[in-house]
């Protein structure tokens, strides 16, 4: 039985993050869009709740509980933001989102 | 005195602005009368002033106040009227004074007529000038002035195309010879310290050879192109198109003279450098009959005349070349009376034909214009040297000094220049006054010129029968500054068969002159004779194509050349490599804008690439650092 | 007052602009006139009052602005830019005087007040910074001028003239800033003062780069080949007053700040690149005059001619010696004259044809004689005939260059006959032969107003020929000084040998040979 | 039992938190008179927010004389940070909402400003910013950071046309991505060093002497790129086009100012030390980015029709700009920084201010967008002041002297070519000369073009009140008048960042 220690947290982290940067890069869909930045945010958690516990220092996990709160409040905003795009052009399409350019 | 030397050289001015006042006004005779009362009084001053220094008087020098100083430079306005410049002031002032009185007639009825006067008058001033100053600086705006009046003299039927077309030649061709003469007034500067006649004389003693040579060299290019000498020499032909008193005070008796007054008033300068006047005299020689050699066939009666101006400032050259200045200077002189009777005299003659110009179309005026046929032949006998007119004393002064320095090449081709001389002279008298009168052919009328100009021309037919008598006079004047050589051949025999040689020599030309063209046969050639046709007649018809050569060589591709460097290289190299710069920028960014497309997914992509792209760098850099040591070792190993 | 003269020049015309706005339109001209004539006055007083024997600054003023980076209000003259102060409200006045019935004349007037504020700013700077300042700001109106009343071209040739400009200059300030940081570096304040870098003595490298810098934004400004090609769509699209003014002053802040910041600062980078410059000066000079002669619009020619004369000065500047520098200023003085009243006169046809195409023309001089003279004077000044303006600066440019080298000089001189050929040529074409276009034969010869602006520059133009001394005698003055301290400045066996001491006697051979007799 | 926790009120030193609270109460100020009344007027709402801001202005001034006088403050649990820095920053950003609040006081009707919760949102984003100043820990950056954005996106949206909703859900989506990017940064520096305060974190790693600086290296890439996103360094920036073209002209203004000097105070407090403990990799990385943003913005700049977009891309320009003097770190350069930005934002509010009174409702046939060029062609002769104070904006953007980004200009190139970054310095002069262009274009059109037929003067002006003309006012003369300011700015400014150890 293996040993799980900090490196498995911040490779599951690192993991979680590239997750999410390749969701946030490929969904096209902004509501899926949403959930693959909260992704981004809740992997840096898990490394800092790891690392916190790892140096008994709990700052790590007061930043943890900042980025929840953080991400919870964005999730607020952006599904309000979503809301009104989605009651003037009936999409959450992301191409839709295309007016300005150049 | 020094009231006579303002009043000489500010009396012109006078006239010059005078005229200038009314040249927008219809014609004004009493502009004429009171331009020729002020050049006569400038005459006055000078004959004043030549009794001075005639009778032993010091020159007179004033500096009337500084023209330009700065650094080391010091240029005063400063005239001088010794033995050189009074020489050169009474011929200009006389010769002038006549052709101003004569151009009251022969301008009567141009409507430009006080304008004509404004720039005569300019023209006398800037001459004035030029012989006058006491320094190379002064020298130099006399020179560009009678340049600049020339040009506007030339030109001054303005309307004529072939008018323009030569006045702006003459100026162009001048100003290459011009920036030979400022480089060698820079020369001098640099060298003595100084663009005064007596200090830079002063200094020239003690510069080496090769900066002497050079200075000569510079000074005499500059000559060469206001004395019209091989190969700057197609302006002055063209410089015809002027109105005849124009031809004969600038283009025979004064402007073109200025070269040879440059060398002689350079004289201690050449002194020193005898190789250099030996190529001027040689150059000089090789003028003279070039010149004369277009002379014989051409049917203008004006570039005849001109052409002849152009071979005797050839003698001119070669006398002074050869260390005989003053000979040069006296044959000026003579010359200059002469040659503007006779230019005058076609002026008479032009006026009589309705400025018809062909000699062939003439013929037995002598009936009609007795006066101008007479004083025609006495200024053609004189400038083919028959004694005892004034050409006789003063070429054959040059013949004896050729040979008594033993240039005998340059002998044998004046000397047989002065037969060319005498057969294309009378060639021209002989078609103009002699001979059936082909002109009834033409319907014209010929009437003799007023008699005031008549008279006004006679102080010149005077001189030009008598001046010979004043070479003794002359002699003892300039002896102390032009060099005390009298030239005499050791015996008298040689001096008297040279002499008599030389007339019959004259004579001969003369009558085969008469002969071949004062007869009943002679007609308006059509170019079918065989002479026509023949390849010498051509040559020198065509003035050995050396203005066909400059057109199609120097003009027509400094034109393409200009239109290439305009439409080519500024507008297509230059030009456009700065738009291509600001091109390049403007369309990287609009090429590049299309990375904001306004996808979202894009933009986030962006931000990704950007984050990969750095942390790539970092991993690279990272591990370049962990294993730098490697890495070097490696590198070492590559032998970097 | 008269301390506080420089500072009263600059800012009396904008003040003046400022309160013109309220002025009516009809008024304008008048008041402009008014405040141009004021400004004139001002400038002679000026001129009145200074000392033309001694070398130094005159009426300095000097208001620290940000002493924390050594950035002072710092004014004074001397005789290298007194005079184009005086000739640039000169230029103005008689602009203004002249000005035709263009539409929006107010803003016109108000703009030239601007314009000449900057003018005035440049030549009286005696801090880098403050010199910058006006050297940028003088863009902005002349922008304005060519593209609200230029040609069809117009706004290409204002944006061109601009950025060009812009661009090089922004090279030059941080060579400025350079500048700063060495004297920094060498005494430990911040200074912009030209007269506190005059002091400094710089490494013969640092020289070299920081002459390049400088050298970008002045040759840009000049224009020097083969950054000059703004110049002639400036012209050419310019309405008749910008091109004066263009002409006749900005182009001139280029030379003078080749004679105020380069010899004088680098005196080691200015012998190195002598040569080069010289090439690049003879380019402009021939290249140029050639490019002229293509040219079918007649303000065109002049705008090459311009080039082709800036190249002279360029010339004389780099002689490095005090004839060539006096003369390359007086060219400057000459050429802002002459070109100035080209301008002007093109501008008296293109009013009456609306074209400057020369083939239209031809046979003016039968029906614009006066016209003809003046311009013919103008032309006989532009290509140096002596006893005008012209001729002296080109003489004394030639004649000092000389010394450092003579074929550079001879290949130079042909500019005096190239020179010849355009200007003759298109004079010809413009004036000589029979009327061939109808609309020419009743063309009204020149008129009142244009003649107030002719006259005056054409007395200046053959009074200056005549007797440049009281203008020379000052510049001479300036310039000893200025190749005095080059001489001192210079560390190189070589530079030394190329900057004469004026102030030790000058080695005439004569001198020497007598005494060893 | 555990013992109670004893804290003397003294230690937490609530002075340093004052500034940041002012604003929070005027916010809940607003929002409670909101509940207790409904329907009252804007012009209420401009002025309490006002009063608050001058309160807070006033507080900071207190601030900076304590500065002056005993240095550096810590406080709250050390967790604030007053120093030079953050005075200067929260001084600029007050100052800049000070200026941007009456604008709101519009001519025309515009749907945000009838909510008083705009007013809200806006003093929390203040209070946002301010704490994101005045620390140096993570934590609070972050929550600082976030507060403002999520307040700004609000902000964005608020003003409620297609536009800005897109806007504002670009600015979001790519915001969260950069909330990670910062977290993910945090987290790196935190695992390497065991604390989030910046000035921790620098002891530790000069301590071990950066022995990991392959994780250091990767650590300052996220916080790069999540920095780099708030100051629109290339190519994080894609956004700023975008979101200035949907925001209120009023709110692109104040967007290019007060949320990146925000942005620039934590990128100096975090790299710069790092630059000076000789990470190289970070210098050459950023000196890269640098040079990329001011000449890529100014390329993308010349390409537009939109007058906003331009001005959108040329505010990345400037940042770039600006970006330098972070990376040179010298004294001169921070103060550079902090003197360009002052300068900065009066020209450039004026400038945005100036397309906010010409707002159109609707568009006119012969523009392709509502600020584009030709709009703007032949505005001297119809609205002749209005040409000339925007001709004055745009020349002072160009760094045309004597206007106020001139001597910002200046003193930054001096600095790069007093620490040695000559070629930079010409860098950044040659790419003033390319931004030229564009800024010069619209003076052509306003200057040189004839106007578009049936164009009046008041197309320029029509949203135009008096204290929008103030406000511009105060700009212009600003701008004009910059340079009596320099010196005693420049005083200023190098005592504070001097004091700061920067």
């Amino acid at each position: 039985m293996m040993e799980i220690g900090l490196n498995h947290y911040l490779i599951l982290s690192t993991i979680l993050f590239a997750i999410g940067l390749v969701g946030v890069m490929r969904r096209k869909n902004l509501l899926l869009l949403f959930f693959a930045t909260e992704i981004l945010l809740n992997s840096v958690n898990i490394a800092f709740a790891a690392i916190s516990h790892y140096y008994g220092d709990l700052t790590g996990q007061m930043f943890a509980f900042f980025v929840i709160a953080i991400a919870a409040s964005e999730v607020a905003v952006g599904l309000g933001l979503l809301i009104v795009w989605y009651k003037r052009h009936g999409n959450i399409d992301l191409d839709s989102l295309a007016s300005m350019k150049g | 005195m020094e009231k006579y030397l303002y009043i000489a050289l500010f009396a012109p001015l006078v006239s010059s602005l005078f005229s200038a006042l009314f040249t927008a006004t219809p014609k004004k005779t009493f502009t004429g009368i009171i331009a020729s009362l002020l050049i006569f009084s400038a005459f006055v001053s000078s004959s004043i002033l030549l009794t001075h220094i005639l009778g032993g008087g010091e020159p007179i020098h004033v500096e009337m106040m500084t023209w330009m100083a700065t650094g080391d430079l010091y240029i005063p306005f400063g005239f001088v009227v010794d033995e050189i410049s009074v020489t050169m002031m009474m011929v200009v002032t006389l010769v002038s004074t006549v052709v101003h009185i004569y151009s009251i007639g022969y301008m009567d009825h141009d409507k430009g007529f006080n304008r004509f006067f404004s720039y005569l008058s300019a023209f006398v001033f800037s001459m004035m000038i030029l012989v006058m100053s006491d320094n190379y600086a002064g020298l130099f705006i006399g020179w560009e002035g009678v340049g600049l009046c020339s040009w506007l003299l030339i030109g001054f039927w303005f309307h004529k195309e072939s008018a323009t077309w030569a006045a702006n030649e003459a100026f162009i061709m001048n100003r290459i010879a011009d920036l030979g003469m400022l480089v060698g007034l820079f020369l001098i500067y640099w060298n003595t310290g100084t663009l005064q006649y007596e200090g830079s004389f002063a200094a020239f003693a003690h510069l080496d050879t090769t900066t002497l040579s050079w200075i000569g060299i510079f000074l005499f290019i500059g000559a060469m192109g206001k004395s019209a000498q091989f190969p700057l020499h197609t302006w002055l032909a063209d410089a015809m198109e002027g109105p005849t008193p124009v031809s004969a005070l600038i283009h025979a008796a004064t402007m073109v003279t200025a070269g040879v007054y440059l060398v002689v008033r350079s004289n201690e300068l050449y002194s020193l450098i005898p190789h250099v006047g030996l190529f001027i005299a040689s150059l000089g020689a090789f003028v003279a009959i070039f010149a004369a050699s277009m002379a014989l066939v051409n049917r203008d009666m004006k570039r005849v005349i001109a052409y002849s101006t152009l071979s005797q400032l050839g003698y001119m050259f070669a006398a002074a070349g050869l260390g005989a200045y003053w000979v040069a200077l006296f044959h000026l002189m003579a010359h200059a009376f002469f040659k503007a009777l006779l230019f005058l005299g076609a002026g008479n003659v032009m006026h009589a034909m309705h400025d018809e110009l062909d000699p062939f179309k003439m013929g037995g005026l002598k009936k009609v214009m007795k006066w101008t046929y007479i004083m025609m032949t006495f200024a053609s006998v004189a400038l083919a040297g028959l004694f005892p007119l004034a050409g006789f004393f003063s070429k054959d002064t040059i013949l004896e000094a050729a040979f008594a320095e033993h240039h005998f090449v340059i002998y044998s081709v004046l000397l047989f220049t002065a037969g060319l001389t005498a057969f294309y002279s009378f060639r021209l008298t002989a078609l103009i006054f002699e001979g059936e009168e082909r002109y009834k052919l033409f319907g014209i009328h010929p009437h003799e010129a007023y008699k005031y100009m008549l008279v006004a021309m006679s102080p010149l037919l005077i001189l030009a029968i008598i001046a010979g008598a004043f070479r003794t006079t002359f002699f003892g004047m300039v002896e102390e500054i032009l060099g005390a050589m009298e030239y005499h051949i050791h015996s008298h025999v040689t001096l008297w068969i040279m002499t008599i040689g030389t007339q019959v020599f004259v004579i001969l030309a003369i009558m085969y002159a008469y002969k071949k063209y004062n007869n009943a046969k002679i007609t308006v050639p059509d170019g079918t004779s065989a002479m026509e046709n023949s390849f010498m007649y051509k040559l020198l018809l065509n003035q050995y194509y050396i203005p066909y050569a400059y057109e199609k060589y120097i003009v027509v591709p400094y034109r393409e050349m200009s239109e290439v460097f305009w439409t080519h290289v500024d507008l297509k190299i230059v030009d456009a490599s700065v738009d291509g710069i600001a091109g390049i920028i403007y369309n990287t960014g609009d090429r590049t804008s299309a990375m904001q497309s306004g996808n979202l997914s894009t933009m986030l992509k962006w931000m990704v690439a950007g984050l990969l792209g750095m942390l790539s760098l970092a991993v690279v850099f990272g591990l370049a650092v962990r294993y730098s040591d490697e890495i070097l070792a490696i590198l070492s190993g590559l032998g970097v | 007052m008269v301390d506080h003269i420089l500072s009263i020049l600059i800012f009396f015309p904008v003040v003046a602009a400022l309160f013109g706005v309220i002025v009516h339109k009809d008024s304008i001209r008048a008041y402009g006139i008014a405040v141009s004539v004021i400004e004139f006055a001002l400038s002679l007083w000026l001129w009145f009052a200074f000392d033309g024997q001694s070398s130094g600054m005159q009426f300095m003023e000097s208001i620290p602005l940000i002493p924390a980076f050594g950035i002072n209000y710092t004014l004074g003259v001397d005789g290298i830019s007194v005079f184009i102060i005086i000739l640039s409200t000169f230029v103005t006045l008689i602009g203004i005087a002249s000005l035709g019935e263009i539409k929006n004349l107010k803003n016109m007037i108000i703009t030239l007040l601007v314009l000449q504020m900057t003018m005035s700013g440049v030549f009286a700077a005696l801090d880098a910074i403050i010199f910058y300042v006006f050297w940028e700001l003088s863009l902005v109106p002349m922008l304005y001028i060519i593209g609200a009343w230029g040609g069809p071209l117009r706004i290409y040739a204002s944006i061109k003239f601009f950025l060009y400009t812009f661009a090089g200059s922004l090279v030059m300030l941080v060579g400025m800033l350079f500048m700063a940081y060495f004297y920094n570096q060498a005494t430990g304040e911040w200074s912009f003062a030209i007269l506190d870098w005059y002091r400094l003595i710089l490494p013969e490298n640092l020289q070299l780069w920081l002459f390049v810098a400088f050298f970008l934004g002045f040759a840009i400004k000049v224009p020097m080949f083969p950054f000059h090609t703004w110049l002639p769509y400036a012209h050419g699209q310019a309405p008749t007053i910008g091109s004066v003014i263009l002409a006749a002053i900005l182009l001139k802040m280029g030379t003078y700040a080749f004679i105020r910041f380069s010899l004088p600062l680098f005196p080691d980078a200015s012998v190195f690149f002598m040569y080069p410059i010289a090439v690049i000066a003879i380019i402009m000079v021939i290249y140029t005059a050639m490019v002229a002669y293509g040219q079918k619009d007649i303000k065109q020619v002049i705008a090459y001619s311009s080039i082709s004369h800036m190249g002279i000065i360029i010339i004389g500047t780099f002689a490095l010696n005090v004839e060539g520098i006096s003369g390359s200023v007086f060219l400057m003085l000459g050429h802002g004259v002459v070109a100035g009243a080209l301008f002007f006169l093109v501008g008296v046809i293109y009013d009456r044809r609306h074209t400057k195409i020369m083939s239209e023309f031809g046979g003016l001089a039968h029906s614009m004689p006066r016209y003809a003279t003046i311009f013919g004077v103008m032309m006989m000044a532009s290509v140096g005939m002596p006893l005008t303006i012209n001729f002296v600066g080109e003489f004394l440019s030639l004649l000092g260059f000389f010394k450092q080298s003579q074929i550079l000089t001879l290949l130079a001189g042909v500019g005096i006959i190239v020179g010849a050929i355009y200007m003759l040529t298109a004079y010809k074409k413009l004036f000589f032969g029979e009327i061939t276009n109808e609309e020419n034969r009743n063309l009204p010869d020149i008129n009142k107003r244009e003649l107030v602006a002719l006259i005056p520059l054409t007395f200046l133009a053959i009074w200056l020929g005549v007797y440049p001394k009281p203008v020379l005698d000052p510049i001479n003055t300036s310039v000893e000084s200025i190749v005095q301290l080059m001489h001192d400045k210079a560390q190189t066996a070589e530079a030394k040998r190329r900057i004469p001491s004026p102030l030790s006697q000058m080695t005439i051979p004569v001198s020497s040979i007598e005494e060893a007799h | 039992m555990l013992d109670p926790v004893n804290i003397s009120l003294e230690s937490l030193n609530l002075t340093t938190l004052a500034p940041m609270l002012i604003p929070i109460v005027g916010a809940l100020l607003i929002l409670v008179m909101d509940t207790i009344k409904g329907g009252l007027d804007k012009s209420l709402y401009v002025v309490i927010s006002m009063l608050f801001m001058g309160i807070d202005l006033a507080a900071l001034l207190s601030a900076s004389d304590m500065f002056s006088v005993a240095g550096t403050m810590m406080g709250a649990f050390d967790v604030m940070l007053i120093d030079g820095l953050a005075i200067l920053a929260q001084l600029i950003i007050v100052g800049a909402s000070l200026l941007f609040i009456p604008l709101a006081l519009t001519g025309k009707r515009f749907h945000e400003f009838s909510y008083p919760e705009f007013f809200a949102l806006f003093l929390f984003m203040m209070s946002g910013f301010q704490f994101m100043v005045a620390t140096d820990n993570l934590i609070l950056i972050f929550v600082g950071l976030e507060t403002a954005s999520l307040a700004l996106y609000t902000l964005i949206a608020l003003h409620n046309r297609d536009k800005s909703f897109e806007a504002a859900v670009k600015y979001f989506t790519m915001g969260a991505l950069a909330a990670g990017f910062f977290s993910f940064g945090s987290m790196i520096f935190y695992a390497l060093t065991g604390s989030v305060e910046i000035n921790q974190i620098a002891t530790v790693l000069a301590a071990n002497n950066y022995a990991d600086i392959g994780y250091v290296l990767i650590g300052t890439v996220f916080m790069l790129a999540s920095l780099g996103f708030k100051v629109s360094l290339v190519p994080f920036h894609t956004w700023t086009p975008d979101v200035y073209e949907g925001a209120s002209a009023a709110m692109a203004g104040y967007m290019s100012i007060v949320p990146k000097i925000a942005g620039f105070i934590v990128t100096m407090r975090l790299f710069e030390f790092l630059i000076h403990s000789h990470v190289v990799w970070l210098e050459y990385v950023l000196y890269g980015v640098v040079v990329v943003t001011m000449t890529a913005a100014n390329m993308w700049a010349l390409v537009q029709t939109d007058v906003k977009r331009m001005l959108a891309y040329s505010s990345i320009s400037h940042a770039g700009f600006v970006m330098a003097a972070v990376m040179i770190g010298t004294t001169q350069a921070n103060t550079a920084l902090f003197l360009y930005w002052i300068l900065f934002s009066f020209t450039n509010l004026g400038s945005f201010s100036m397309l906010w009174i010409s707002r159109q409702k609707s568009l006119p046939d012969h523009q392709s967008s509502d600020h584009s060029y030709n709009k703007f062609a032949g505005m001297i002769h119809t609205a002749p002041v209005a040409a000339t104070i925007m001709t004055l904006f745009m020349l002072s953007l160009a760094g045309v002297p004597p206007f106020a980004l001139f001597w910002g200009k200046l003193y930054m190139i001096g600095s790069a070519v007093s620490a040695g970054y000559t070629v930079l310095a010409l860098i950044m002069a040659l790419n003033s000369a390319i931004a030229g262009y564009y800024y010069l274009k619209l003076v052509v059109y306003m200057l040189m073009k004839d106007p578009v037929a049936g164009v009046s003067g008041d197309t320029y002006t029509r949203n135009a009140t008096l204290s929008l003309k103030t406000v511009i006012g105060i700009a212009a003369v600003g701008t004009i008048f910059a340079f009596i300011a320099i010196n005693p700015l420049i005083e200023f400014i190098t005592s504070f960042v001097y004091n700061s150890g920067y």
